[in-house]
């Protein structure tokens, strides 16, 4: 009997077939972004931008093992944290520079990873699962008591970066937030180019078959712990420099915003919302949650409609969709994902190309 | 020594609770293969209930479970008959993301409801403890456990003795042989689900005269209970509660001779080895 | 008493049955042979409702099975015995026959049942107190077959009954089933062991890929040149 | 010479025997039928040749190599592949990657695999589907695909499990052709068949299995005539 | 908005500036924590800052409040900022509540050159970095655990210490700073327990506390764990000389509640509702008319903190860089007592804000520490044991 779920995974892409006109739009749609802080003057703007890229190479990175290997880690707390507390460390305590300081991060991650990977991908579904999870937490709880290097709960707080030099030119000195929409943009272009690479890759097909099927792949020549191995050190590596990344930015870490389950939660979630095992999912969930989180947050919708003229700022309809709309957004946040999972299981990428589809056909 | 004792016993003490928190998961595990990751939310909910009754109608937190209970199984079996039987069949995933959204709803709404301030729940016994040979026993903590004794008793004669109980149980090994013998399965997975967050409400309520009540204070739970149901093994109503009590020991004595600071990771690493070579818990068959 | 009648059947895009059509009539044994993948286990699926047809119906006593489900088919006394068993392995053996009466209009039998399926098979009784999944693959067998027998089943579906089991104990199961028959169960056997379950039957239907491709009686087909090649490839 | 040789091979799960002593050997470039009736240890026997288990007891010696404790994927770049008696299809990808997998066994450029596949799904005669995803196909078109993405790893050795399970006799018939055509190529094959017909006209030696132990072995015309199979396999007339 | 802003700059130096015109609109900026962990504490924020705006409007000042949610992160707290500071163009920031957010805003007002007044987030790097436009009002962690020593050695003569402290930012350094403090005092500390708050049992670490028969019991911990400790503390039996708490927890309406175990403990606080500075008892007494329980000292401080905001943007026409120098040279006499920035110790414009230490007597939290803030009832030392 066929598993009844090909069905519904069909959305899953498969690798092949390229296109010219996708790329050339890519392309222009990259020197469109590249400019913006040329053009955009709203600080807030970018720095909603910027925690939009970490959030791509974070949900790009589980993707990788995720989405394409089929292993769902609600750990990945582990290595963001791994990466952004190693550059911290090193540079509150060691003087060393971010963009250095980062690559040690990495280096730290990938140990990480492969002890993490040999204990857990003995385990297999729900197992899997928590064990992820319950290494994620060892690593918060660890974070918060091993204080002569992490400084505990107090965590690390960074007051000046060292401006990244090449040879004696100083290129930038961190002080606005164009650099870091850059560093951004561009971590996060080629965690999408990796992520495409591996797709049309030997690498690519090894994980999909493994995801797809685990004894099957097994009997066709590919080691299973091997392969899961590769993609959780590329998955977490990623999640690293994404940890880094949103370290050095923030200027603050400590064990409970960098190593808790709502980070893993987090990944997940903008993996899943955005369609996994595609190329554009994470992306696209990034995009939507980040600005959708966002827009809760700051009761856009309540502005929106004071300044639309629909509802006075001091009416009582006003007054009472602004007091508790503030309180509501994490709760309307709660029914978006229920209604994606139960109406979209696919993900928003998923969702869409269905609709496409549907129309085409219709 | 006594320090030993008394560490022993006020683990097995809380451990009970955590008995209950532990077969509430695994019970929806067992009968659905679900991970409900807001298993502490129907605690909390359990908690705010219990908070509700004690300080609007005056009733004693341990009698208000009378009350709690029902009505926490009806809520647990919406939430089943609703949204998760829809997703029995999905990715694990998306599982996992329906719950914790579920979970975020709940939270939420109770934030809404009752502000995000910490409620005490003081009763004239919250803080009274007995004496024996220099331990001390905490008197709520006490009853509670011997409510929770009842309980499992009383929840293991149900899952044993009882037609639907035993329905729930054969769903739980063998979901196609049960529907042949005549057992509607769908009606089983909203009675699991039910009771599943009827045991988490009721753990809640039980902690709650010697606890403190705040809208996220499920997460914590979650977490414990996933520990608890893995070490017992998935699905092993008899596991949870070794798990549990197991739990409420490790903490407990890890706390004296490791710190509290690494009371955490003690429990935590406990549950790694046991995933690690026996992923099928202490007490669970192994399952292929 | 049972009306199978053109019925087709896919999983997902993959058709099993192609317009079968089969009847079994009050107090018969009749019995589906065909080779591995035939859709004779898909036909039983059908008939207990784990599964829907696509197109055809199926009546049990002028009523149609596709409006009920799984669990209302048994209440109408259709009960099927699964191939591999499935017996529930953390349950006792008594408790697995507990289940079998789970429907309420059966419970108040349950004693008189127990009586039944302990004279059938004795040895259930001895081991009672034993978790299912510890008994051997005929003791197994046995307690399914009880089980099924639990629900006082007016059409009992037994599905590779013999499978796996050594030969003295196929011939016992196989004589059980006749004595089954005899206390008044109407009963649809799938068996690969053809020999056997054709000579209890009272008529037999052979699937071949997903249709019915030859029926008579067990007699007849027993010495049929075409079952002896299906077979054998003699 | 033997290609493959089982030597006195056990498989004990707890208590239970699920094969006990099978001894016989795999004469290179003949097909050898193993039949028997369900739950006669067929399949875990193909299991512990495969390296997904490991033999309790005896041998699995493949071209003088002592293949057992060889996880299935060395076992594979060894020359020995299997095909499953549930088709397992890697469902989301499309039948022509499916192959590619297998291909990849054996060179690391998709350009090469893309060739590797497009020639064995000629060979299955799939060449035109190769766009589709695995899912999508029928029955018997998986169980092509699922010959075609072993013949890909370029085994020496191929092991079909109920590869014309579930399938009507024309598809079955086609199937049998393409079997005979993998063997004119020098690519030995040992098939799990309940198909009769099919086996008798394919092997060049039959493999009976009874409640794991070997029943019988021999000749098809042999193994037809032996009363010993005709109890196990139609039933005892008692 | 730099030439945007310098441009009023020049027409407010150009024009005779009237100081509190009347019906001066302002446009203040409050992060806060409304949701998330942190959010229980952010409500008493929220209060405080209402009762502000009301008497602010008393005084004539229309304040455009606008409330950012921050969820108690970090990257959330910098978005609001970033929106307050670039499209409200908000005149000045009061907020936020968790240390890690108001360090990270701290970076942003410099960036922006938007004051902000944190009022009660306690971490002491965040005015010591020099940086010129965060002003806090309250005392520093380092002051929580001071005060409560000096006090207890100038009731007594302690000579050995147990610190338990939550395993948080707050709870940390707090213990640090005990630790570093009982050794100037000659204090022996017997035990460190950190603990991870939300655990239900305390009585394992509590008993081998017990078993060190420490003089004092130093805790820094929230509400709930505070009550907890105490519960557990009182069924083991662990009777010390004294309970210290610092702060936070202890200092609430809802620990004081608890007489059974709240009788007699000693917290350190930035405010009581008894102090004698100007304004505190109607406060505490509006606050408790409004909302139904008793400020606490987060509630004043955002109070202070807004109103100092409000009449400061009044004063500066909404212009945030003579803001900042309104803040750097004025000084305030309200709730809590005399306010001034001032640089000292390594600290930029950081209030020298003088603690106070509270003791529960019988449900009421009586001011009992230094002697000239006490009112009148004297301070229960040493411990009298457990009531039965």
């Amino acid at each position: 009997m066929p598993s009844p779920s090909f069905i519904r995974r069909k959305w899953i892409t498969s690798a092949g077939g390229k296109r010219v006109i996708p790329l050339l739009l890519l392309a222009s749609g990259v020197a469109l972004l590249a400019l913006i802080p040329l053009s955009v003057q709203s600080t807030y703007a970018l720095h909603i931008m910027i925690l939009t890229f970490v959030s791509i190479i974070m949900g790009s990175a589980w993707n990788i093992l995720g989405g394409y290997t089929g292993q769902y880690s609600v750990g990945h707390a582990a290595y963001f944290g791994v990466g952004a507390y190693t550059t911290m460390i090193l540079l509150q305590f060691r003087h060393i520079a971010p963009w250095y300081g980062m690559w040690a991060g990495v280096g730290a991650t990938i140990v990480t990873a492969l002890i993490i990977g040999s204990i857990c991908f003995r385990l297999r579904g729900p197992y899997f699962v928590l064990a992820s999870i319950a290494v994620a937490e060892i690593f918060r709880v660890t974070a918060l008591n091993l204080k002569d290097l992490t400084n505990g709960a107090e965590g690390i707080l960074v007051t000046e970066l060292p401006p990244l030099k090449f040879g004696d030119t100083v290129i930038t000195d961190f002080t606005t937030k164009v650099p870091f929409f850059y560093t951004g943009l561009i971590t996060a272009l080629f965690v999408i180019f990796v992520t495409r690479g591996v797709q049309h890759s030997k690498l690519g097909y090894y994980f999909q078959a493994i995801r797809e099927d685990q004894d099957a792949a097994h009997s066709l020549g590919i080691n299973p712990a091997l392969y899961k191995n590769i993609a959780l050190v590329i998955s977490a590596v990623f999640t690293s420099v994404a940890g880094s990344l949103y370290a050095v930015y923030v200027g603050f870490i400590d064990p409970g915003t960098v190593f808790s389950l709502d980070v893993s939660v987090q990944i997940v979630t903008i993996a899943i919302i955005g369609g996994i095992g595609t190329i554009l999912g994470p992306v696209i969930g990034a995009i939507v949650l980040v600005t959708l989180s966002e827009a809760l947050r700051s009761n856009a919708l309540t502005n929106a409609l004071i300044h639309a003229g629909l509802v006075n700022a001091d009416s009582r309809v006003g007054v009472f969709l602004k007091e508790n709309l503030s309180h509501a957004h994490i709760l309307i946040y709660g029914i978006l994902v229920v209604i994606v999972i139960l109406f979209m299981p696919q993900g928003l990428l998923g969702f869409a190309r269905r609709i496409v589809t549907r129309k085409r056909k219709g | 020594m006594s320090i030993f004792v008394q560490s022993l016993i006020s683990g097995i003490l809380i451990g009970g609770v955590y008995a209950l928190i532990g077969i509430g998961l695994t019970i929806i595990f067992g009968v659905m293969r679900v991970i409900n990751f807001a298993h502490g939310d129907l605690l909390m909910l359990g908690m705010y209930a219990t908070y509700f009754l004690f300080t609007q109608f005056h009733i004693d937190p341990f009698v208000s479970i009378v009350i709690t209970m029902p009505l926490m199984f009806l809520y647990g079996a919406f939430l089943q008959r609703f949204f998760i039987n829809r997703v029995l069949d999905a990715l694990p995933q998306n599982q996992i993301l329906l719950t914790i959204g579920l979970g975020l709803i709940m939270s939420n709404t109770v934030m809404l409801a009752f502000t995000s301030d910490y409620k005490i729940l003081s009763t004239r016994y919250s803080s009274s403890s007995v004496s024996l040979h220099g331990i001390s026993i905490s008197l709520p903590l006490l009853v509670s456990f011997a409510i929770t004794t009842v309980i499992t008793i009383a929840l293991y004669w149900f899952l044993l003795k009882t037609d639907t109980g035993q329905a729930i149980r054969a769903t739980a090994q063998d979901r196609e042989a049960a529907r042949l013998m005549g057992i509607n399965v769908k009606r089983m997975s909203i009675i699991a689900f039910g009771l599943g967050s009827a045991l988490a409400a009721t753990a809640g309520a039980l902690i709650s005269p010697t606890y403190y009540i705040f809208p996220q204070v499920g997460s914590s739970f979650t977490l414990k209970a996933f520990v608890i149901t893995v070490l017992g093994g998935m699905g092993s109503v008899i596991g949870a509660t070794l798990g549990g009590i197991l739990i409420g020991v490790a903490e407990s004595i890890g706390g004296v001779y490791f710190g509290s600071g690494w009371k955490e990771v003690v429990v935590f690493v406990l549950f790694l080895l046991v995933l690690l070579f026996r992923p099928s818990g202490l007490l669970g068959k192994s399952r292929t | 008493m049972l009306d199978v009648r053109k019925v087709n059947f896919a999983y997902g895009d993959l058709q099993v049955l192609w317009d079968v059509d089969l009847t079994v009539n009050e107090g018969e044994i009749v019995t589906l042979v065909g080779a591995n993948g035939a859709g004779k286990s898909t036909t039983l699926r059908n008939i207990s409702r784990l599964v829907r047809w696509s197109s055809g119906s199926i009546l049990f006593q002028g009523e149609d099975l596709g409006l009920l489900q799984a669990h209302d088919v048994v209440g109408r006394g259709i009960v099927q015995v699964p191939e591999g068993r499935r017996i529930f392995p953390e349950m006792t053996v008594l408790e697995n026959l507990r289940m079998g009466s789970y429907p309420s209009g059966v419970r108040k039998d349950r004693e008189h049942n127990f009586e039944r399926a302990f004279s059938l098979f004795p040895r259930l009784k001895e081991r009672q107190k034993q978790l299912g999944g510890t008994l051997s693959g005929g003791e197994q067998q046995m307690l399914a077959i009880g089980r099924g027998l639990m629900a006082n089943p007016r059409l009992l579906l037994l599905d590779e009954p013999s499978l796996g089991l050594s030969p003295l104990l196929v011939r016992s199961i196989f004589e059980i089933i006749s004595e089954i028959n005899r206390q008044g169960v109407t009963i649809l056997l799938v068996e690969q062991n053809v020999y056997q379950s054709l000579r209890i039957a009272h008529r037999a239907y052979v699937l071949e890929t997903g249709r019915v491709v030859l029926t008579g009686s067990g007699a007849d087909l027993l010495v049929d040149d075409h079952v002896r090649k299906a077979f054998l490839g003699m | 010479m033997a290609i493959l040789e089982i030597r006195h091979v056990s498989k004990f799960f707890g208590g239970l025997a699920a094969n006990s002593d099978v001894s016989f050997e795999v004469e290179e470039g003949s097909i050898v039928g193993l039949i028997g009736p369900n739950g006669a240890g067929k399949t875990t026997l193909f299991n512990c040749i495969t390296g997904y288990y490991a033999p309790s007891k005896g041998d699995v010696v493949f071209r003088g190599l002592r293949m057992n404790g060889l996880q299935p994927d060395k076992v594979c770049r060894l020359g020995m592949v299997r095909t499953w008696q549930k088709v397992r299809p890697l469902t989301n990808l499309s039948v022509l990657e499916n192959v590619m997998v297998g291909a990849l066994c054996r060179t690391n450029s998709l350009f090469e695999a893309r060739r590797m596949a497009q020639e064995q799904l000629r060979v299955v005669r799939l060449d035109q589907k190769g766009a589709l995803l695995a899912g999508a196909l029928p029955i018997g078109e998986r169980k092509k695909l699922e010959v075609a993405r072993a013949l890909a790893t370029r085994p020496k050795l191929l092991l079909l499990d109920e590869v014309m399970g579930g399938l009507n006799p024309a598809e079955s018939e086609e199937l049998i052709q393409l079997i005979l055509e993998i063997r004119k190529k020098g690519i030995t094959q040992m098939v799990i068949e309940h198909d009769m017909k099919a086996i008798m006209r394919m092997s060049q030696n039959i493999v009976v299995l009874n409640s794991g132990e070997k029943l019988a072995e021999g000749a098809p015309e042999e193994i037809v005539s032996n009363p010993r199979v005709i109890e196990a396999y139609l039933g005892a007339e008692v | 908005m730099r030439a945007k802003s310098s441009l009023i700059i020049a027409l407010v130096l150009t024009l005779p500036s009237f100081v509190f015109a009347a019906n001066a609109k302002v446009k203040i900026g409050f992060v806060n924590s409304i949701t998330g962990p942190e959010a229980p504490i952010g409500e008493s924020l929220t209060n405080g800052v209402t009762l502000a705006i009301e008497d602010l409007k008393k005084q004539g000042i229309d304040v455009d409040l606008i409330k950012e949610d921050d969820t108690g992160k970090p990257e959330k707290s910098m978005a609001a900022f970033e929106k307050l500071a670039t499209s409200d163009h908000v005149g000045g920031v009061v907020g936020p509540y968790p240390s890690k957010c108001a360090a990270a805003l701290a970076k942003l007002a410099e960036k922006y050159h938007v004051p902000i007044i944190i009022p009660v987030a306690s971490k002491d790097d965040i005015t010591r970095q020099g940086l010129q436009w965060t002003f806090r009002l309250s005392a520093t962690t380092n002051d929580y655990a001071t005060i409560l020593l000096d006090m207890a050695t100038a009731f007594g003569k302690p000579k050995t210490i147990a610190i338990i402290n939550e395993n948080t930012d707050f709870g940390t350094s707090g213990a640090k700073s005990a630790k570093e403090y009982a050794a100037k005092k000659h204090l022996t500390v017997v035990a460190e327990e950190a603990y991870a708050p939300g655990s239900p049992d305390y009585r394992s670490t509590l008993a081998s506390i017990k078993g060190k028969n420490p003089d004092l019991v130093f805790m820094v911990s929230y509400v709930a764990d505070a009550i907890l400790l105490m519960r557990q503390s009182r069924e083991i039996g662990l009777t010390p000389k004294a309970f210290l708490g610092a702060g936070a927890g202890f200092a609430t309406e809802a620990f004081a509640k608890e007489q059974d175990i709240s009788n007699n403990v000693f917290s350190s606080t930035q405010w009581t509702q008894d102090v004698k500075w100007p304004g505190t008892k109607e406060f505490a007494a509006r606050y408790k008319a409004q909302f139904g329980k008793e400020a606490s000292y987060h509630a004043s401080t955002a109070y202070e903190s807004m109103v100092i905001m409000g009449q400061t943007l009044a004063k500066a026409k909404d212009n945030p860089a003579r803001a900042k120098d309104l803040l750097d040279k004025g000084s305030w006499n309200g709730i809590m007592g005399v306010v001034k920035f001032a640089d000292y110790a390594g600290y930029t414009n950081q209030n020298n804000h003088q603690m106070l230490v509270e003791q529960i007597q019988n449900g009421q939290r009586v001011t009992v520490y230094p002697p000239a803030y006490v009112s009148g009832k004297k301070a229960v030392y040493p411990f009298p044991g457990w009531t039965k």
